[in-house]
């Protein structure tokens, strides 16, 4: 007869062997490494938690010291790939093949250990693809998370930072998995039930709680004239005329312009209420003047940021709250929003070439995609209308009938023409095509395709690719806004003078800027200070922010 | 153009200079605006391309004005000499030139007895590439500026740029008639990267940067008597304090040298087994000392107040 | 260190009546930039010296640009760099052309 | 020279100079009739508050003595002690207040004279030695700005190459000929004849006005600039507005 609950039993002998080293649910941290080998086995399936923010540190130091003639050909099925323990796995031989999104801090390590043959790589993916193939194809086997605080009976409370957290449990335990949380404590009752405790099959109290990186704060104190020029380009040429209401921003320090000159040039273009009013953003602290000023309706995160829990307990009508009144984040569904209902995606990119392909590898660090490219892209799925949707759709087929016209997103690359050590942004081929020859990959590692770029912003001027009609006008295009870089000046001056005044190449002074105004004292915010008291004090940002 | 936009005017107001940052501007920004507008004369300007000797020898950008702008002008009406460094440039070290122009001017000023000397400080101490002459004009301008206070002058230090005031700065700060600083201002010899180096991350951990605010910066130097004001990071502001330390900053000779010798050994006697400024806050009665580092400047400026009154007469 | 120099004609003099700005501060990616008015009213003359060396194609580009936009007739403009990018450059030229045009106050 | 040779050479007749943990305090007669205050560093330490404020203290209970004997400043010392301590309780001020009593005395006729016979370095070097009317050092002294391994770590560029550029430029590096070129140090004294000779001669000398490091500096090729740059700013500043 055929057994149909093989995975049932699995479990079941998989609990019963966790048991051995636990007090009903909870294993003592000095357990953890008996415990580990007991309820692994080689070549499971294990999902790792940890993204670009919160990682279950705890449980990946716990991991690499497992005995590798024991638990070994593991497959690592996880969003972010930053801690060292990742990859000390995959060094000795506990780990053998890896399905990830992100890697921040290891892209470097990443890259020799590919080259060096000691990862065998399923694939790069972005956020939202690895969390669909958790359903269908990478199910977890085990899943070793990270929350705040537990109860007796597993319940989880996973505080601002919940993140992948619901995504890993949901494809995990209802598929005959067993997960593992590490928490910083257990306690009677938890603030509120983020996981429910019929989910979670054992829970580890680390006594401290988990890693969370402050990836997302931006100091304004190193934001240049530069990047608030083109910041002001994006709000006057792109912002104001498209009505962008519904929008993600990236996260590096040209975007923070952005967010710190709508209280102030924003506001002398009587643009409050008229754009930036619902966000798919992450709690940035250079978005609390914006929202202090009345100009943001609301916000749903993908994780938390470090230090504005106070701040967002105390703005529950523009964040996403829990009845413990902290936020809930999630991130599964916020890229959801970011891709099907926001109208705008900006951010910054190291590399950008002549078709607007764009990517962050160099060739010896592979940061990987995390969720840019879902944002950074246009969901050919999306079906409800939205003024700024339908008319970069007319700019972009203006000859097909109304009725029958795809609107698009817009899907904006903002950065300066050169960036850190005179690096230029734009270039002749992608480092990343290098490195898919090198690694002999199917795919090229592009973060955001070039027929996905609607627009590009430096501070030479915004580049309208939806008003390109060819390639050639595409590539002249992109060099009258690439500066003083080789491509730019490659560029044909007669071409790009003929594409600015058909308005697909668009100049500070075409549109009233003048360069000299690109001041910071624009900025609503100067400091992280200015930022702190700007919050009325509830903002706490970490030590290394502080200058007082 | 869109609909959405209206017709406003978009360029930024002037109006803002006034509340324009200390921290933010450039010495040269900083000069103009302190001073009653258009008053400023500058001695030896960029013009002159009077640039260090010594940069070369490094393969080292010059600057015009090797960092240090001095020069005369007015301050609500009266006149005032000025000089102030560019916490930029060399992280506003004192060098050969650097150094000689404001020794330059302070001679000048004991000369002429009747017109106060404002010393806009943001500098790291002696710039290393030409240590023996930063060095040694530290020495030449804290002798100058005594021999002008003697004289009558009264010299004021105002603190609050990128570069701190530091290493030999920290002494010329402490030979000024009264010093006015910012919380951003921070006065110390070593710097902290300089103890954590020579000491241990055990006895200073450079990256703890309240730690470094609170040993070093603004508000501790207030609350100390290292600083007689605290001031907020306006120029406007500083331009306000600046004339009231003109006003009220004590001269100089033996009864102040004893009122400062007094002042210090009663500051060992107080607080010298705290082991933090929290400890010295405490000890002084600041009511809420961990508020201290978050509060806005007008409060604490009440707070200070209530706690220690500016001692004019041993400085 | 590299010392570069451009001497271009120019339209016009440039209007004002100072006869000296400086702009900038010479520090990592930044510059400082000195405008003298020294020359005939049809000439102008860049003078750089920079720490980064090996970009003389892109100063060549970036000055003249900008006499072309800013036509500068009789100024003469000195720079010392401390490896700016070509976007500060524009921009510090830009602010010298300004603050000499304006009137004294 | 030991320090108990340099005071018995100073001091022929004996003094009360005591060492107390690196601390020199006392005075001594002078050869050619009257006393001398002493104060000093030795040992090599480094001055904290503790000891800038024991040593100002010297300096003004000298002057409420009254007389019109020199004050010898002995150096021997570290550079500024380098603690969370020293710096939270205002090292800057300490360090500044003896200085400007070195300065108040010499300005009150108590000829003060600095006598660098070890080590020195960076905020201690200013506040004792660099704060004396006049400097002389005996062979062998060692003062610093900073060391150049930590020059090296600061101007990226290896000690080798520091010492090469040491060659042709004496602004940086350290060491006594390198002070005295830029004109910080008057004189080096000759060990094998008596320091009170020496001293004497020294206090003999008619004092020039004024500050004259600069010049020398200038002569002695060591500081090109300085002098001149000064006096510039100066008559620039004595010009009616």
């Amino acid at each position: 007869m055929k057994e149909w609950a093989r995975q049932k039993a699995a479990r079941k002998a998989r609990i019963e062997a966790g048991s051995r080293h636990a007090r009903g649910k909870a294993v003592a941290v000095t357990d953890l490494q008996d415990f580990l080998e007991a309820v692994l086995q080689p070549g499971d399936r294990v999902c790792l938690e940890g993204d670009n923010q919160k990682q279950a540190d705890i449980l990946a130091a716990a991991l690499a010291d497992v005995d590798p003639a024991k638990i070994h050909d593991l497959h690592m099925v996880q969003s972010g790939v930053v801690l060292p323990e990742h990859l000390d796995i995959f060094e000795k031989g506990i780990a053998r093949r890896l399905d990830y999104s992100y890697s921040g801090p290891q892209a470097a390590r990443i890259a020799r250990m590919l080259f060096g043959g000691q990862i065998e790589l399923g694939a790069v993916h972005t956020y939202l693809e690895l969390f669909a193939r958790y359903f269908v194809d990478l199910t977890p086997n085990i899943a070793l998370i990270a929350a705040v605080s537990a109860d007796a009976d597993g319940n989880l409370y996973t505080g601002p930072n919940t993140e992948d957290t619901p995504t890993i449990v949901e494809a995990t335990s209802f598929k005959g998995g067993l997960v593992v949380a590490q928490v910083k404590e257990i306690v009677d009752k938890v603030p509120r039930v983020d996981i429910p405790g019929d989910q979670v099959h054992f829970v580890v109290a680390a006594g401290k709680p988990f890693y969370v990186e402050p990836l997302f704060t931006r100091d304004p104190a190193a934001i240049t004239e530069t990047q608030i020029l083109t910041a002001m380009l994006a709000i006057k040429g792109l912002y104001a005329p498209y009505g962008i209401r519904r929008l993600n921003h990236g996260i590096g320090f040209n975007t923070a312009a952005i967010e710190l000159l709508l209280p102030t040039y924003g506001e002398k273009l009587g643009l409050r209420g008229k754009v930036c009013t619902h966000w798919a953003l992450n709690p940035h602290p250079t978005l609390i003047p914006a929202i202090e000023a009345g100009w943001v309706e609301q916000v749903h995160c993908f994780g938390s940021e470090v230090g504005m829990e106070d701040y967002i307990r105390a703005r529950s009508d523009i964040f996403f709250t829990g009845p413990d009144g902290s936020l809930r984040s999630n991130r599964a569904f916020c890229q959801t929003a970011g891709l099907y209902s926001c109208d705008m995606f900006i951010g910054s990119t190291l590399q950008i070439d002549l078709q607007g392909h764009s990517s962050t590898v160099t060739a010896s660090r592979i940061a990987g995609f995390g969720g840019a490219p879902n944002m950074g892209s246009d969901p050919r799925g999306r079906r409800h209308p939205s003024e700024p949707w339908l008319k970069a759709g007319a700019e972009a087929n203006p000859d097909t009938p109304a009725h029958m016209r795809r609107g698009r997103k817009l899907v904006v690359q903002i950065g300066e023409t050169f960036g850190d050590k005179n690096v230029p942004l734009f270039v002749e081929r992608l480092e990343a095509l290098t490195l898919a020859e090198k690694l002999k990959l199917d795919l090229a590692p592009i973060m955001v395709y070039g027929d996905d770029v609607t627009h590009i912003v430096t501070e030479e001027g915004i580049a309208n690719l939806l008003l390109c009609r060819d390639r050639d006008e595409r590539e002249q295009a992109i060099r009258g806004v690439a500066g003083y870089t080789d491509i730019g000046r490659g560029r044909d001056a007669k071409m790009v003078q003929q594409l600015r005044e058909r308005g697909a190449i668009r100049r500070p002074e075409d549109l009233g800027i003048d360069p000299l105004d690109a001041d910071r004292r624009l900025l609503a915010a100067r400091s992280i200070k200015d930022l702190m008291l700007a919050s009325g004090a509830l903002y706490a940002p970490p030590p290394q922010f502080r200058n007082w | 153009m869109s609909a959405l936009l209206t017709e406003t005017e978009d360029k930024p107001q002037t109006a803002w200079d006034d509340a324009a940052s200390w921290y933010e501007a450039s010495a040269r920004q900083r000069v103009r605006s302190l001073l009653d507008a258009g008053s400023f004369k500058e001695f030896i300007g960029p013009e002159q391309r009077e640039v260090s000797p010594h940069l070369r020898v490094f393969e080292l950008p010059e600057q015009f004005d090797d960092g240090m702008i001095v020069g005369r002008g007015r301050l609500s009406g009266e006149p005032a000499f000025i000089a102030a460094q560019e916490g930029r440039f060399m992280g506003g070290a004192f060098g050969e030139v650097h150094g000689a122009k404001l020794t330059g001017l302070l001679r000048a000023a004991r000369y002429v007895k009747s017109i106060p000397v404002l010393i806009l400080f943001d500098t790291g101490g002696v710039r290393l590439q030409e240590a023996n002459a930063g060095e040694l004009a530290i020495a030449e301008i804290m002798r100058a500026l005594i021999e002008a206070r003697m004289a009558g002058v009264k010299v004021v230090g105002l603190i609050g740029g990128r570069a701190g005031c530091y290493g030999g700065g920290g002494l010329i700060a402490g030979c000024c008639s009264a010093l006015a600083v910012s919380e951003q201002g921070r006065i110390s010899v070593s710097g902290p990267e300089v103890i954590e180096t020579n000491r241990g991350v055990e006895e200073f951990d450079s990256k703890d940067r309240a730690l470094v605010w609170r040993t070093m910066g603004g508000k501790h130097r207030r609350l100390l008597g290292g600083a007689d004001a605290f001031t907020s990071d306006t120029i406007q502001s500083f331009r306000d304090i600046a004339l009231h330390l003109i006003r009220s900053a004590p001269g100089f000779g033996m009864d102040v040298l004893k009122a400062e010798q007094a002042r210090l050994g009663e500051r060992l006697e107080r607080f010298s087994s705290c082991a933090d400024a929290l400890d010295i806050w405490k000890a002084e009665g600041v009511p809420d000392a961990e508020a201290v580092p978050a509060m806005p400047a007008e409060d604490f400026i009440a707070v200070a107040n209530k706690v220690r009154e500016p001692r004019y007469d041993a400085r | 260190m590299e010392t570069l120099s451009y001497r271009h004609r120019a339209q016009q003099r440039m209007a004002g009546s100072k006869s000296m700005a400086i702009i900038g501060v010479v520090a990592s990616g930044n510059l400082e930039v000195l405008a003298e008015r020294v020359l005939p009213d049809t000439e102008c003359q860049v003078d750089i010296s920079t720490a980064a060396e090996g970009f003389g194609a892109v100063w060549e580009a970036v000055v003249a640009d900008f006499v072309e936009r800013s036509s500068p007739g009789g100024l003469k403009f000195s720079i010392n760099d401390g490896g700016a990018r070509p976007d500060t450059v524009a921009l510090r030229l830009a602010q010298a052309v300004r603050l000499i045009e304006e009137n004294d106050r | 020279m030991t320090l108990d040779d340099i005071l018995a050479s100073l001091f022929l007749e004996g003094h009360d100079i005591r060492n107390n943990d690196g601390l020199l305090l006392g005075s001594g007669p002078l050869k050619g009739g009257g006393r001398a205050e002493v104060i000093g560093v030795a040992d090599r330490t480094a001055v904290g508050v503790d000891d800038a404020i024991r040593l100002s203290g010297q300096v003004l209970a000298a002057l409420e003595r009254g007389g019109d004997g020199p004050i010898l400043v002995l150096v021997d010392s570290d550079s500024q002690r380098m603690s969370k301590r020293d710096e939270l309780l205002g090292l800057n001020e300490f360090l500044a207040h003896l200085a400007k009593c070195l300065i108040y005395a010499d300005m009150q006729g108590r000829h003060t004279v600095g006598l660098l016979y070890g080590h020195t370095a960076a905020g201690a070097f200013i506040a004792t030695a660099l704060a004396t009317r006049t400097l002389v050092a005996l062979p062998g002294a060692e003062p610093e700005v900073m060391d150049l391994p930590s020059m090296s770590k600061v101007t990226k560029l290896s000690i080798e190459v520091l010492k090469e550029k040491a060659k042709s430029t004496p602004v940086f590096a350290p060491g006594l000929d390198n002070l005295a070129q830029t004109g910080a140090v008057l004189a080096t004294w000759d060990e094998k004849i008596s320091l009170a000779d020496q001293l004497q001669a020294l206090l003999g000398n008619d004092r020039q006005g004024g500050d004259q490091r600069d010049r020398l500096g200038k002569a002695r090729g060591g500081r090109p600039k300085a002098a001149d740059m000064a006096e510039r700013v100066y008559d620039l500043a004595l010009q009616p507005e």
